[in-house]
């Protein structure tokens, strides 16, 4: 499962979508189908923030069956 | 814990969580949404967040700062949806027995939650556009309302 | 000004008085008169001043903050006469465009006064017992009142 | 004209007074004669905190006529 926040939500013109992608992959891997999936996904960052389960994660953090990632703008809380 | 919000904080009940016989030291810190001549006429910003990561990620916030200062008492909220010009976005309240404790956990909350929490805002300007804000200096219009 | 008061102090009217549309940090500090286990059952403090070189004193206090952080807001109330435990004995509040400087403008504030001014206090224990505070360590008994 | 806070004032039994010392004088010429003059006052400390007109003063301050001289206790505020 994949979610978008704020302004990569209205890039990618969805708050979530469901993925499937071979195992083992990183974070990056599922980056670049998500580009390669939905049309506006692909005006996203190859390197954005990312976060699996709900903590933030580098990109090469590896993804495992029913994971949640969220792709992050860059934070303005505070 | 709630750490979200979405009605105006009140400091004074922040105060109240953290209050106990022990501490003689409170440091609180509140940041307000700013309309200075350089911020062009902000009248509101629109705040969203990733609810369940946000409140997890303040969860472990909380808790790193009550390893770091072990006699501290803790309380954050971080409001979210519409915060008109002047109105707070985040309280924090921290009270210690002594009072550099209470400064210091207090800043490392604060530093934490601008580095970490997943919270967004666009700006909404009296003539009617709004701005996503990128914090590390690329706003990126997203037009007319 | 009159920074000295025999009220109870409230954060939220000096949050109001610091407040300003360029101003996106507020940093404030409370310092309440403590009950722990070793404070021997204070049930009051009892603050006196030399009221007119408190007032000097502070005045001056505010003034150098104002030099350093030049475009900070404070406001400072210290609490005279009696002073029940866990409540405030002086109220802090310092805004500033950014959230640094209103920490650190805060935290002068509050050493400084610590260090300069003509403040005393007199701890009433439950006994009935009071006692001169001296924060360098050295406690006088005054005798039953 | 001179005045006592706090423990000082419980010390002194007195909360002020009035002294006439010959000018030129420091703060600590002003002591010896305050601890000469009022019988509790023997029990001030030699070199206690002072302040002149409203500032905190070291003991080698020159006093000028009608000067307030206050005696402070250790400083307990905040």
């Amino acid at each position: 499962r994949v979610r978008f926040f704020a302004r990569y939500a209205e890039l990618a013109g969805r708050s979530e979508g469901t993925l499937t992608v071979p195992l083992p992959a990183t974070v990056s891997d599922v980056m670049k189908q998500i580009r390669a999936t939905w049309p506006g996904a692909s005006a996203l960052p190859a390197q954005p923030l990312a976060a699996l389960n709900l903590r933030h994660v580098r990109l090469d953090a590896r993804i495992s069956d029913g994971d949640e990632l969220a792709l992050l703008p860059p934070l303005a809380g505070g | 814990m709630n750490y979200l919000t979405t009605a105006p904080l009140a400091l004074e009940a922040l105060l109240a969580e953290v209050s106990a016989p022990h501490c003689g030291g409170t440091c609180a810190f509140l940041g307000t949404v700013r309309d200075g001549p350089e911020d062009g006429g902000v009248t509101a910003i629109e705040y969203s967040a990733y609810d369940a990561m946000a409140e997890a990620e303040l969860d472990r916030i909380v808790a790193e700062t009550r390893r770091q200062w072990v006699d501290a008492r803790i309380a954050v909220r971080h409001r979210l949806g519409l915060v008109a010009a002047e109105e707070a976005s985040i309280a924090i309240a921290v009270a210690t027995p002594h009072r550099a404790d209470a400064f210091a956990a207090c800043r490392y909350v604060i530093e934490e939650v601008k580095k970490r929490l997943p919270v967004w805002k666009k700006e909404l300007r009296a003539d009617g556009t709004a701005t996503w804000v990128d914090p590390s200096g690329h706003p990126s219009m997203v037009g007319p309302q």
